[in-house]
């Protein structure tokens, strides 16, 4: 059944790269890793958004679905990243992202 | 009977493991005793097992063929290669020369290495190289064939340099390696090319392939050379005969076994084991006998003018080879394979004998500082002149009858006079110069400054086989190997009688001239005019190779020394390294810095996506 | 179908001031009940048998001085028991108590319940950590952990009820219950969501983010005045609010022969309530390890024993 | 117009923006559970209550509890502030917000100028709509996904465990 309602797709759509945009701003700007892993969660959300506001467009159950998928993955990586924090933490006694440039070349 | 003749290649295999593998079971090393009974044993049994087979199946029928299929080696596309092994009558005479003359020499070597503190890695070297000289002449298919050859390359090599804390013999062995290793290449191309062209490398399936006329002349031409190449190098045939001389470096016994009675006369049996082939290509035959009649010659003038009894020999042993080679190349092919057997008997005796008197003078070499021998080691001497009147080819001994043969085919074969006859009896009367120089110049005259201290040093076991050898010596000429179901037969022509008194007479003026030379030569030194310096040197090959080749290749590897062309790899390997560094600038492990590249990407890519 | 307004916002209020009065009440009839099976008088003091305690209460909470601590995180401080009365009070918005009596019928109503349930755990951990003490920490630092535990089965527990009456709506669970109660096929699934109800709650046994003998007073230490009221009423409306799902979700909702609808919702609701109480009444309190042990390696599997034996019988019948 | 959308947009994207900005990681916290209630409401208005009830029970409720509980675990006290504040100079973040603003320009522009404003009709998806989808046709993604949650939980364990980093190798007894 159609909604008449709704707002539009391109507010839907904009609004998504919006919450996109400031995640990715913040996980460029944020040299915490907790806030940079909360960044990393709005810019999923804002992917997942952006699936279920297509979904909704296209009228099929995909955009909900591939939310699932987006929400168990989202878990799966908060579950590791937060024991990978919990192990930096240990090892360097801070949580500056900065720090942890051991790769460098 | 036929699982006999399968047994005969591995007995010295089985040897040769046993006499390598002990180690692995004795911390001590095993008496000479046992190692010889191992040794020389599994050789003996061998040659027996060889004989008994050819009394059994070959000796009411010559045109008997034996194939003995023991297992599958390479399957590959159409290649289908098997340890198949071709049993006929010129791999039977190959069979008891090198069984049987392998097991005198053996014997001999018992007795000649006696206190050597390698005895045991000799005779694992000599058994291996039996092994592998047995299945390059049973071999059914080239490339079983090109394995033994490779092998007998490697035994020959191992055992040059026997003595290898020595750097000379390290040399020389090495130059015999690479020498003959430039013969295997053009063989082995050889092989490639006749398999592209009739998709088989067994050597029977090949001969009816090649015998199909429409096969190609030119590719069997250009294969035939090919395999020419390899026997030249195998045989120390010229241009490749360079290193025969340095592989006397070796033990005696090796020079007898591997440089004189059986490997150099590889190159003879694999141009007779494929003279189908050769029939169809008469350049070939021509090749094949102007290199037998140039090397004759050439070596034999450098057999003059020698110092040292081994390499007289060793250039006589090439001299010899040419003739085989000239026998080849004028269609003699049993004469080739006759001299080859009769020079196994008499140049293994030489070279025994040899070995004898040089063991007598402890280890002294130089002739010039022999003389008067015959008094001191009489059984030597004896036998030594029965090898020499036999290499001379003195009529009644063996020598005479194969090299008589050769020569009237080489006349037959020209209808007449001609430059290869002609080559075949001033080789003859050069040859009967320098035998009897040798003979004379050790065991007549006056006493050279080693002669005085002259012991025999002969032991049953050496003298067992060279009175054995003495024997084929002299009456080798009435075993006519039945070769003709393997070559066929050619129709009897008697020449004029003058040139079979040719034949005969030659040697005869060749002693007469040696008398007259070298029966008082002083035994103070060497005085050398420039000729005989010039043969000495052996007509100059090894300066003009140094010159030629070696030379101009160190200063190559001098020049790149710094590696010219490494120099491309290394600038490479900078570039890279400068990239790396570069690259190792961005990755400054700042994942800040990545985000902020990646969204910089994005921006440019989404940015392309607008314009567009 | 079209309500009038009036009908509507008296549906409303009514169930809003029903459940907070109701939710105060209990906190004296909770006391009276802990006294009559321990065999001690509970509050009798004041009004007959100690009714008007529970105005005595209020009165004593709202004149206290609310007290905030100077290192506490205040904006936090303050909004941290305001989230789970009003999580609570949202939640009670769905669930039917007669066919006329609920204020908002939603599709979706099994996971907006649970989904007020998983923020109600904001405002423990909030008070907690706003407190700025080490206990108060500890324990929400607990409750966290339990809360997201024990939320996973909850939540699979209530799967095989979905899947009986095919619906998240909660009245059509209710209806889908006219012949049978769900607690018969589904029993394994009522033991585990009852559990989990507990724990949910922060009752005892499972009241460790509060435990008073490690942690004095565990995520509310700090708090006085009406805000720890606000999380004392906000524990009892969460007891009532898990016994008004179990009897939907399990007991049928308002089915029951002779009595109008509205009283055998109650009436069901007040046992399980009483039910509650006797729990405290009688168990002792488990170790923290003892609770996670028993949520992951007991609950979790019978949760998920019960979905896929749920499921398969149903894929076989059908 | 839909003023309700317009308000829940406007709160997501100023919790959002108060996260990325805000320095005090609890606080940061709430804002960002605002801005995924306010989300859930979106999706709610776009015909998807299931995504809306799942965003608030595993995102809200989960998600950010797991969060909050390892901020609490590392508990740095009020020096967090001040360090927040020192690395949150405007230097520092001047780059990645104009950085971020272009790419949001582009975005802007790419979706004014796409061409499908063609239809508007928005559809309702129930739950049980998604679940038949999510078990018939992505039953293998499903299967995958349950693969990669038990990966992090088993890498989740293994990483959290805390170990010395002196001595480095597993501890025999924990």
């Amino acid at each position: 059944m159609p909604i008449e309602t709704a707002p539009g797709l391109e507010a839907g759509i904009l609004l998504a790269s919006t919450l996109f945009c400031l995640g990715l701003a913040g996980l460029m700007m944020r040299r915490n890793v907790i806030f940079m892993l909360m960044c990393v969660e709005i810019c999923t959300n804002a992917a997942a958004l952006m699936f279920v506001v297509a979904g909704a467009h296209w009228g099929n159950a995909d955009g909900q679905v591939m939310f699932i998928f987006v929400v168990t993955l989202a878990a799966a990586e908060v579950a590791i990243a937060l024991a990978l924090v919990l192990q930096f933490y240990h090892r360097k006694h801070t949580v500056d992202i900065d720090q942890l440039n051991d790769l460098r070349g | 009977m036929q699982g006999l003749l399968a047994w005969v290649p591995l007995l010295p295999l089985i040897g040769f493991l046993i006499l390598v593998g002990i180690p692995l079971f004795y911390r001590r090393e095993p008496p000479e005793s046992v190692i010889t009974v191992i040794g020389v044993g599994s050789v003996g049994i061998a040659a027996l097992f060889t004989a008994v087979a050819t009394a059994a199946v070959f000796w009411q029928t010559p045109s008997g063929v034996v194939n003995i299929a023991l297992w599958q080696w390479m399957q590959l596309g159409e290649l289908k290669l098997g340890i198949n092994f071709h049993v006929d009558w010129l791999t039977l005479v190959m069979l008891m020369i090198v069984t049987g003359v392998g097991f005198l020499i053996h014997l001999y070597s018992a007795g000649y290495m006696r206190k050597d503190p390698d005895f045991r890695r000799y005779f694992a070297y000599l058994n291996l190289f039996i092994f592998a000289m047995l299945t390059l002449v049973m071999a059914d298919n080239l490339v079983l064939l090109y394995l033994g050859w490779e092998g007998v390359g490697l035994c020959s090599y191992l055992l040059i340099g026997f003595w290898y804390k020595d750097p000379v013999n390290g040399t020389a062995a090495c130059k015999a390696f690479i020498v003959t290793r430039i013969g295997d290449t053009a063989m082995a191309i050889g092989l490639f090319l006749l398999f592209y062209e009739f998709s088989t490398l067994n050597i029977p399936e090949l001969i009816n392939a090649a015998g199909d006329p429409g096969a190609d002349r030119e590719i069997i031409t250009i294969a035939t050379l090919l395999l020419l190449g390899g026997a030249v190098g195998k045989s120390a045939q010229l241009p490749l005969q360079t290193w025969l001389p340095d592989a006397m470096a070796g033990p005696t016994p090796v020079s007898a076994l591997i440089h004189a009675a059986t490997m150099v006369t590889a190159g003879v049996y694999l141009i007779a084991r494929m003279h189908p082939l050769y029939t169809l290509s008469e350049t070939a035959m021509t090749a094949v006998a102007i290199v037998g009649a140039l090397t004759l010659l050439l070596a034999g003038f450098s057999a003059i003018a020698q110092s040292d009894i081994k390499r007289v020999l060793a250039y006589s042993t090439i001299s010899q080879i040419g003739y085989m080679f000239l026998a080849l190349g004028v269609g003699a092919w049993s004469g080739a394979i006759f001299h080859l057997m009769t020079h196994a008997f008499f140049k293994a005796l030489l070279f025994l004998s040899a070995g004898s008197v040089i063991l007598s003078l402890h280890h002294e070499q130089n002739i010039f500082r022999m003389g008067g021998l015959y008094r001191k080691i009489p059984f030597t001497f004896l036998c030594f002149t029965i090898g020499c009147a036999s290499l001379a080819a003195l009529p009644l001994t063996s020598g005479f009858y194969s090299k008589d043969q050769i020569l009237l085919r080489a006349w037959e074969f020209h209808q007449g006079f001609n430059s290869l006859w002609l080559a075949g009896v001033l080789g003859a009367l050069i040859t009967g110069i320098y035998t009897f120089r040798v003979l004379f110049l050790v065991f007549a005259g006056s006493e050279g400054a080693a002669s005085r201290h002259c012991k025999d040093a002969n032991t049953p076991a050496m003298t067992i086989p060279l009175a054995i050898l003495a024997i084929l010596a002299l009456l080798g000429g009435l075993l006519t190997p039945p070769l003709q179901a393997v070559f066929g037969t050619t129709a009897e022509r008697h020449p004029a009688a003058w040139v079979e008194g040719v034949a005969i007479a030659m040697p005869l003026i060749g002693l007469g001239v040696a008398w007259q030379l070298y029966r008082r030569e002083k035994k103070t030194g060497e005085q050398r005019s420039r000729v005989t310096q010039f043969w000495f040197s052996g007509w100059g090959f090894d300066w003009l190779y140094d010159h030629l080749l070696v030379r101009p290749f160190n200063m190559l590897a001098r020049l790149n020394h710094n590696d010219m062309i490494d120099a491309l790899y290394k600038g490479t390997a900078a570039f890279s390294r400068q990239l790396n560094t570069l690259l190792s600038a961005s990755q400054n492990g700042q994942v800040r810095w990545y985000l902020a590249t990646f969204a910089a990407g994005s921006i440019l890519f989404l940015a392309l996506l607008v314009a567009l | 179908m079209s309500t009038p307004l009036w009908i509507t916002l008296l549906n409303i209020f009514g169930v809003l001031i029903a459940t907070v009065l109701l939710a105060a009440v209990l906190t004296w009839g909770e006391r009276r009940l802990l006294g009559f099976w321990q065999d001690r008088p509970g509050p009798n003091r004041v009004g007959p048998f100690g009714t008007l305690q529970v105005v005595a209460d209020m009165i004593k909470l709202f004149f206290k001085e609310d007290f905030i601590p100077r290192f506490a995180d205040i904006p936090v401080f303050v909004l941290a028991p305001t989230v789970v009365m009003a999580t609570m009070l949202i939640a009670f918005a769905v669930v039917p108590m007669s066919p006329s009596i609920g204020v908002a019928d939603l599709n979706i109503g099994l996971l907006f319940v649970l989904a007020m349930s998983s923020i109600a755990v904001y405002s423990i951990i909030l008070g907690g950590y706003a407190s700025n003490n080490k206990y108060a920490l500890l324990g929400s630092l607990r409750a966290a952990a339990q809360t997201v535990s024990y939320e996973v089965f909850m939540g699979l527990s209530l799967m095989g009820v979905v899947m009986l009456s095919g619906s998240f709506n909660l009245r059509d669970i209710v209806d889908a219950q006219a012949g049978y109660w769900f607690i018969l096929p589904q029993f394994l699934g009522f033991i585990v969501f009852f559990i989990a109800g507990i724990a949910e709650s922060r009752r005892t046994p499972f009241d460790l983010p509060e435990a008073e003998h490690e942690l004095t007073a565990g995520f509310h230490t700090e708090y006085s005045g009406m805000k720890f009221g606000m999380f004392f009423v906000g524990e009892y409306l969460a007891v009532i609010l898990i016994s008004a799902l179990i009897t939907t979700l399990f007991l049928g909702g308002w089915h029951g022969p002779w009595l109008p609808p509205i009283v055998w919702f109650c009436l069901k609701t007040a046992f399980l309530v009483a039910l509650f109480i006797l729990l405290r009444a009688s168990l002792p309190r488990p170790r923290y390890d003892q609770l996670m042990k028993f949520g992951w390696k007991v609950m979790l599997p019978l949760s998920l024993v019960n979905l896929l034996a749920t499921a398969g019988i149903l894929l076989w019948i059908a | 117009m839909n003023y309700l959308f317009y308000l829940t947009a406007a709160i997501a994207v100023l919790s959002t923006t108060m996260v990325i900005f805000h320095r005090n990681a609890v606080h940061a916290l709430l804002y960002l559970v605002t801005s995924l209630l306010a989300v859930a409401v979106i999706f709610y208005q776009y015909g998807a209550p299931l995504a809306a009830a799942l965003e608030v029970i595993i995102y809200a409720g989960a998600i950010m509890v797991l969060i909050i509980f390892v901020i609490m675990m590392l508990n740095q006290g009020d020096s967090t502030v001040v360090q927040e504040r020192a690395w949150l100079q405007p230097s520092t973040w001047v780059g990645p917000a104009l950085l971020s603003a272009l790419l949001l320009i582009q975005l802007i522009l790419l979706v004014s100028s796409a061409p499908f404003s063609a239809v508007r009709a928005f559809h309702y998806i129930g739950p049980k709509q998604v679940g038949i989808a999510l078990f018939s046709h992505y039953v293998l993604a499903v299967e995958l996904a349950s693969m990669l949650l038990l990966a992090g939980l088993v890498g989740a364990f293994h990483l959290a465990r805390h170990r010395k980093p002196e001595t480095g190798r597993s501890g025999n007894a924990n």
